[in-house]
């Protein structure tokens, strides 16, 4: 094939201050492709899509779009030159509604409405404003504006990463639609699924620097993770748990016992318990109540009926400080919710240890550095850049989150999907981590979107749908194809389609299936 | 590849200087300070002497710790526009106090309003969310108008300066003005309250991320309730303290502080958006302001003149500044 | 307590928090009291500019009041307000300063001879020639700006006299004695000093600093005035420069009323001086000197013949029906 | 209409404070009439174009500090230039002072965008400037104003067909206002720069994003705020024939009102209307004030008062909506 590439980056450079974001980045892309962009957290991927974009100014590096020389100094300009991206973060103006927002960017409506059917989204109101539009669908109406002007190239920044199964799918999609109609795609994902299952090559970037471009063809996954991690991690795949590690003796009492609760109109009648030693999974699609779930027991908003027991004691909390001293802590999917982005690390570490009013008097400097650092070493915090947290990359700061509530010694760690955008190495290091805070006695409640990941860190799995604890299945049932289903609402044992990522490998489907 | 890294040896000693003075922000401030003496002592040769720095600090102390105010409240994203009213309160309250009453007596009756008030723009803040432009705003107006009914009830017994107040304010004992016996621990205070206490973290959280320092246990209505309060407080000593060297109870005493007050914090690196900045910064911000003054009162000009320039050295000095830091 | 008057007399002033202000609005009370014509005051007293004594003036008209008394933010920019006044049947009255509406009656401090009265002593006491520190009030300010020319007439009349630095004090008692201080510490020689009114603070100021005692004039502020009598070695002069205006102003307003036209439209008060240089000026500085007043208030608590009420009622500062 | 009610629903309340204010002013001043309506108009003019300078950039996402001085600086120079001229050229001087607040307002912008200082900086260092230049302008009120403007704002207009009942209630000052604001504000609002405006409030980084060239955006909401602040400017020349160099109480009223009128401070939100009917219930609080003749210090505790109750009202009722 001898294609001309549509859009040609090379030796692209990026300085933050001492910080080097990308040191000698390459990106190559044909028309009717679609192309991963990988790498680590904190490996520029991001940063190359901005520079590409023209959000940021680059310090040096060659961009040629369609073989010309191009100067892309603002979106605006990339615009022009047909090279639309969808940001990590929603780019949607909080204060307008949807059909505004749409004005601003010139975007026609009707192909827009259009495409926003086309990706799942049946009841949107365009006079919405964008701010009371939950997460998921802003990414999805981000990606729909772009899809309306039919660009050339799409730059898609962890489009998925937030986005229920049911959403994700439909946007794979619609992007492998793109690429069959002669237009390109950078597709920016840490999960191998979505590669696999969408991309024609990928581009692998280390520290800044563009490691390899591989042919996706089925195995290739070892080779890019060996090229994105180096010699950081050899190993990728964590076997299923051993059984040792398994063994959690279960104890009298449950550390949290939840009955009949509900929260508003979202969260209707859900029972289940916590034990001491336990991880337990909360599989559900997006917006099932999960996020009211955890809001609950962390203390963010008050449940509007049924009762939680800690301990065997019945407690109502008014803010998260109550949780907390019950030592239930909090760690949010968002990580701008849960980071003072502009202090340090060792001062959002420690944050919890000011809250109360008792604890505003002097701090003892020194215990505090040895209990921070100890927490930073636990989880391999990269500290290069720990004088403001918004300069770590994003699993850095994911890691941060968690950090805190080890310094703090919590005993419940309510993890909202904390491998959100997270590279597999640091990924790998979370499981290890929540299993091992499982083996010290802690219980931790682990609500994640991405399927594969509850075989490996969860004891026991609990399905929401609609608001309703649907299913409470043990590990070993808590396949793929199980979970799926369940998360869709279907009874155990039913067979139903429910697209390419229930069974990513075609034959699974055949597989026994779990019967109760 | 890595070859492109930049080494540290292959640094200008431009960029290693300008990379100093981000890491040291106070180096740059001062530098700025000393080029305005420098102006100063050019204009006016022999105007430098020991009784002019003794006059500057003097005057610059209640406007540093005005500026405190401002500081602590800005680094919540906030900002106290009461202080003004709450000093001219506590000053004439002491005043008009002292007359007939015990001076700790007055100073307790002296300190109440400022108390008070802090406690409402902190719940009005803290509790209502009401902006603290707003909110301080309003409280401020209230205020006034109380002083004024309050005024009027004490025309007939006369106002007096307490000695000791006007020893603190005006006296100078060898060469360094007394005020300094209040403010350098003041200052520490604030200072090490900022850095190393549980209070001063919080005020940086929440003022970065509010929603972050909730999640984390903190409860916002405590520390904003907390803090107004002690601006407050702050504000009302600054009063007393100015009422010393003032001398002259009147109803607008503190008033015109209350904008170069904002501005010093700002010269001093704080930023109004909050989680950002620091005292000490703020306190050369005050002497800034304070020198500034002085250049353009001995400056033959015309007031209008005065002024452009005035405005103008504020907002060059403020670019300037932050120029420099940013450069990182 | 006495509603038994008819009148309901409305008010406007645009200054507030200023000690001379503050006596001439409780003046304007004690007047209306002491006078027994004055059911109800209607006063409107905050800071503001023309603009804003423009709404003031026609809520008062909007009132229904009978006469209105107003000091003027600005002798021209409230014409319009007083025109509709009179045609609506109300009596205006300006005190303080002049407007330009012809149909207003003035009762006047005389603010140019008030400088120049000032200034013309201290020119005399530096003997014709030396520095001068020329301490103004507000930049802009329309009484500042009519002193300016009695002051400049004095110095022109004295060509020996040089101003050794000019600076707007703002009538703020904080900036002025930053600006002595300051000034002081330059260090420049200067011989005499002229102040718009903030005065008891420079004394202290030179007091503090131990700064030569040069002639200084200032206004019959209670503070300054005890000062000239106290501060050893102290020369000065306190030029008269009543806030009891304002209760002359509610007199002149009830005679109207009443039917008694002035002769003229304008009544202008002029200033005295006081000074502790001579003996009659000591003696009547003694008379004048109050301890008990506030400092910021101007000693000259009444107007003969323009003021009944006693010092009793002006210091309770309660207008009728309070 | 439930979108108009959610997003209008604080003008709504406003309004009905407005005409709560109307009704008690009627009982404590039963001879209220077309007269009075007509000063009411006429005082909330000058404090309806500061208000309306600080919404323009309270909505961009910054803060005006300098509007009060803008206004003293634009009115000087009106007063100066006309004073003693023909009544013709008055027709040269107000675009001429309008363009001078455009570009004095573009100043502002250029500097926050250009020296990176934050704006509430910028605009109070361009306030002591603004107020210098003013004094150098006319050091002491003065100046004069051709006499068909001040015409202008004075008395009513007669609308052939309406009976003179209803024309008697329609001062001209009130359609000066408001043929000025629409004027410039509703083709604004629904032009693509109205909505970069909002969308740089509410999102700097969003905006840019988007596409929303921020600067220029910046810039051309500052130029704005000049614009209205020099009708402001203007209007004072125009009812008091005057200019005065010393700002009037114009900032911290506008500051005030636009928030009443349920502009957000940080960006974003709200509009012109909102504002400008806090504009009137405040001039109206202080007429029924000076009516009821309370003790005037009293006055300044009960405004203070009003505006925090009102602000954390709303706060209240957000905070009951969000729950
Ligand atoms: N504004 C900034 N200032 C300083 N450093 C930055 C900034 N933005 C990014 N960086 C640094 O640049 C590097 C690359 O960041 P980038 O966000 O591109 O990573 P990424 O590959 O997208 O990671 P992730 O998968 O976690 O999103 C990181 O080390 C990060 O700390
Ligand atoms: N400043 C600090 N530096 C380091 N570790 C700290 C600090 N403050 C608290 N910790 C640790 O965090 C944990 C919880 O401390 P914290 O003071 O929040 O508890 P507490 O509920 O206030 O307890 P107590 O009732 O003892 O005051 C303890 O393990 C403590 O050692
Ligand atoms: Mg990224
Ligand atoms: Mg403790």
């Amino acid at each position: 094939m001898t294609t001309s590439p549509l859009l040609d980056a090379s030796g692209v450079a990026k300085n933050y201050g001492a910080v080097a974001a990308l040191r000698n980045a390459s990106l190559s892309v044909l028309p009717g492709e679609v192309h991963a962009l990988m790498g680590a957290n904190g490996a520029g991927k991001s940063t190359l899509v901005k520079i590409l974009t023209g959000a940021v100014p680059a310090n040096a590096g060659r961009i040629l779009i369609r073989g010309e020389a191009r100067d892309i100094r603002s979106p605006a300009a990339a615009r022009r030159a047909g090279l639309l991206p969808v940001y990590q973060e929603p780019s949607l103006i909080p204060d307008l509604d949807v059909l505004s927002n749409l004005r601003l960017t010139s975007t026609p409506v009707e192909p827009f409405r259009a495409w926003v059917r086309e990706l799942g989204i049946l009841d949107l109101d365009l006079r919405d404003t964008a701010r009371d539009i939950p997460l998921a669908v802003l990414r999805v109406l981000d990606l729909a504006r772009a899809l309306a002007v039919e660009p050339d190239v799409l730059l898609l920044d962890e489009m998925t990463a937030a986005l229920p199964a049911n959403l994700a799918e439909k946007v794979l999609e619609v992007v492998r639609r793109q690429g069959d109609s002669g237009r390109a795609v950078i597709f920016i994902s840490h999960r191998f699924v979505e590669i696999s299952a969408l991309c024609d090559r990928a581009t692998v970037l280390r520290d800044g620097e563009t490691v390899g471009v591989v042919d996706i063809v089925p195995g290739v996954e070892e080779k890019i993770v060996e090229l994105m991690l180096g010699t950081r991690i050899v190993k990728t795949h964590v076997a299923a748990r051993s059984a040792a590690e398994k063994a959690a003796p279960a104890p009298s009492s449950p550390r949290i016992a939840v009955h009949n609760l509900r929260v508003g109109t979202k969260l209707g009648d859900v029972s289940f318990d916590l034990a001491d030693g336990e991880v337990a999974g909360v599989v559900a699609l997006e917006g099932q109540g999960q996020d009211e779930l955890f809001a609950a027991l962390a203390g963010s908003i008050r449940p509007s009926g049924g009762t939680i027991e800690v301990d065997g004691q019945p407690v109502k909390f008014a803010h998260p400080i109550d949780a907390i001293r019950a030592g239930i802590a909090y760690v949010p999917g968002d990580r701008s919710e849960a980071l003072a982005m502009q202090r340090s690390v060792r001062e959002n570490i420690a944050l919890p240890f000011s809250a109360a009013f008792r604890n505003w008097g002097p701090i003892n400097m020194r215990r505090e550095r040895a209990t921070v650092i100890g927490a930073i070493e636990r989880l391999q915090i990269d500290t290069r850049a720990q004088g403001e947290v918004q300069r770590l990359s994003g699993g850095n700061q994911q890691k941060v989150t968690i950090a805190r509530w080890i310094a703090a010694d919590a005993r419940t760690i309510l993890c909202f999907d904390p491998t959100r955008g997270i590279d597999v190495g640091t990924k790998q290091e979370i499981y290890k981590l929540l299993r091992e805070l499982a083996g010290n006695g802690k219980s931790v409640l682990f609500y994640t979107s991405e399927l594969e990941e509850v075989q490996r860190v969860c004891d026991r799995v609990i399905v929401i749908f609609g608001g309703k604890l649907v299913d409470i299945f043990p590990v070993e049932e808590a396949d793929e194809p199980a979970l799926m289903r369940a998360a869709y609402g279907l009874p155990r044992g039913a067979k139903a389609d429910i697209g390419i990522l229930a069974d990513p490998t075609a034959h699974a489907s055949d597989a026994p299936e779990a019967r109760p | 590849m890595s070859t492109s890294a930049i080494s540290p040896q292959s640094v200008p000693f431009g960029r290693r200087l300008k990379r100093l003075m981000a890491d040291r922000p106070l180096i740059p401030l001062v530098i700025l300070l000393v080029i305005l003496v420098v102006i100063l002592q050019i204009l006016r040769p022999g105007i430098v002497n020991e009784r002019w720095i003794a006059n500057t600090i003097k005057f610059a102390i209640p406007l540093a710790i005005l500026a405190g105010c401002q500081t602590m409240t800005m680094l919540t994203g906030g900002i106290d526009l009461s202080v003004g009213t709450v000093a001219t309160i506590s000053a004439f309250i002491m005043a008009t106090q002292i007359v007939n009453q015990d001076p700790a007596v007055a100073f307790l009756l002296a300190m109440m309003p400022a108390v008070l008030i802090g406690l409402v723009n902190g719940i009005g803040v803290g509790v209502f969310r009401v902006h603290p432009l707003i909110m301080t705003l309003g409280t401020s107006l209230i205020g006034t108008g109380c002083l004024q009914v309050y005024q009027r009830t004490v025309i007939a017994s006369g106002a007096k300066i307490p000695d000791f107040l006007a020893w603190l304010g005006t006296g100078v004992t060898w060469g360094f003005p007394n005020a300094l016996l209040l403010f350098v621990p003041l200052a520490a205070l604030i200072v090490f309250t900022l850095a190393r206490t549980g209070f001063g973290r919080l005020l940086y959280a929440v003022g970065d991320n509010e929603r972050a320092t909730r999640l984390s246990g903190v409860q916002y209505w405590q520390v904003i309730t907390a803090l107004y309060i002690t601006s407050s407080v702050l504000a009302g000593i600054t009063g007393l303290l100015y009422i010393g060297l003032i001398k002259a109870p009147s109803l607008s005493l503190a008033e015109p502080l209350v904008l170069p007050s904002v501005a010093a914090a700002v010269i001093g690196g704080t930023s109004i958006f909050g989680g950002r900045g620091g005292y000490t910064g703020t306190i050369i911000g005050a002497l800034i302001l304070t020198v500034l003054t002085t250049l353009l009162t001995i400056l033959q000009m015309p007031e209008g003149a005065r002024r452009i320039l005035f405005g103008l050295i504020v907002l060059f000095v403020t670019a300037a500044y932050l120029r420099i830091v940013e450069e990182r | 307590s006495s509603a038994e008057g008819k009148y309901t007399i409305g008010i406007s002033n645009t200054v507030q928090g200023n000690g001379w202000r503050e006596e001439m609005v409780c003046a304007m009370k004690a007047q209306a009291l002491a006078s027994g014509e004055v059911a109800k005051l209607n006063i409107a007293h905050r800071n503001t500019d023309a603009a804003g004594q423009l709404e003031d003036i026609r809520n008062l008209i909007s009132a229904k009041v009978d006469a209105i008394v107003v000091n003027p933010a600005d002798p021209a920019g409230i014409k319009a307000g007083l025109e509709e006044a009179t045609k609506a049947g109300i009596v205006v009255v300006a005190v303080d300063q002049a407007v330009t509406e012809p149909s207003a009656y003035i009762i006047s401090n005389n603010q140019e001879q008030y400088a120049y009265l000032g200034a013309k002593w201290l020119f005399q006491q530096m003997g014709g020639k030396g520095e001068v520190f020329y301490m103004r009030g507000a930049a802009g300010a329309s009484a500042d700006s009519d002193r300016d020319k009695g002051f400049k007439k004095a110095l022109a009349e004295n060509p020996g006299v040089k101003v050794a630095q000019e600076v707007f004090t703002g009538w703020q008692q904080d900036q002025a004695k930053q600006q002595i201080l300051s000034f002081l510490s330059t260090g420049t020689p200067f011989n005499g000093i002229w102040t718009s009114g903030i005065d008891n603070v420079i004394v202290d100021a030179l007091v503090e600093s131990q700064a030569p005692l040069v002639p200084i004039v200032g206004a019959d502020n209670a503070g300054f005035v005890g000062q000239l009598s106290s501060v050893k070695g102290l020369v000065g002069a306190a030029v008269t420069n009543p806030g009891s205006i304002g209760g002359a102003g509610v007199t002149l307003a009830l005679q109207i009323l009443d039917g008694k036209k002035p002769a003229q439209q304008t009544v202008l008060v002029d200033p005295q001086l006081w000074d502790n240089a001579t003996d009659e000026g000591k003696a009547k500085l003694k008379a004048a000197a109050d301890p008990s007043l506030s400092p910021e208030w101007p000693v000259s608590i009444s107007i003969p013949e323009w003021t009944t009420y006693t010092k009793e009622q002006i210091v309770a500062c309660k207008g009728p029906g309070e | 209409m439930s979108h108009f009610l959610r997003r209008q629903g604080w003008v709504v309340g406003l309004f009905a404070l407005l005409i709560v204010l109307f009704i008690a002013t009627t009982i404590i001043q039963p001879a209220y009439g077309s007269n009075d309506f007509g000063s009411l108009a006429r005082a909330v003019l000058p404090y309806a174009f500061a208000v309306a300078a600080q919404t323009v950039v309270v909505i961009a996402g910054g803060i005006d500090l300098s509007v009060a001085a803008m206004m003293a600086l634009t009115s000087v120079t009106a007063a100066s230039m006309m004073n003693g001229a023909s009544e013709e050229y008055a027709l040269f001087v107000m675009p001429f002072v309008l363009a001078m607040g455009f570009a004095l307002g573009a100043l502002n912008g250029l500097l926050i965008v250009v020296t990176r200082v934050p704006d509430i900086v910028v605009t109070l260092a361009m306030l002591f400037v603004l107020q210098g230049a003013a004094l150098l302008v006319l050091d002491a009120p003065g100046g004069g104003i051709a006499e068909w403007l001040k015409a202008l704002i004075s008395g009513t207009v007669p609308i052939p067909g309406l009976p003179d009942a209803v024309d008697a209630w329609l001062p001209k000052a009130l359609l000066v206002l408001i043929v000025c604001l629409c004027v410039i504000w509703i083709p604004l609002r629904r032009s693509r720069l109205g909505l970069s405006i909002y969308a740089i409030g509410s999102s700097e980084l969003a905006a840019f994003r988007s596409g929303v060239p921020v600067k220029r955006t910046r810039i051309i909401a500052y130029a704005l705020s000049g614009l209205f602040a020099a009708f402001g400017g203007l209007a004072l020349t125009m009812s008091t024939g005057i200019g005065a160099p010393i700002p009037g109480p114009y900032l911290l009223a506008s500051v005030a009102a636009v928030v009443l009128g349920g502009v957000a401070l940080g960006g974003g939100k709200g509009g012109l209307l909102g504002p400008i009917v806090a504009v009137f219930v405040l001039r109206l609080v202080r007429t029924d004030l000076t009516l009821l003749a309370i003790d005037p210090n009293v006055t300044a505790i009960i405004e203070g008062l009003i505006m925090v109750a009102v602000v954390m009202f709303g706060a209240f009722i957000t905070m009951r909506g969000r729950q």
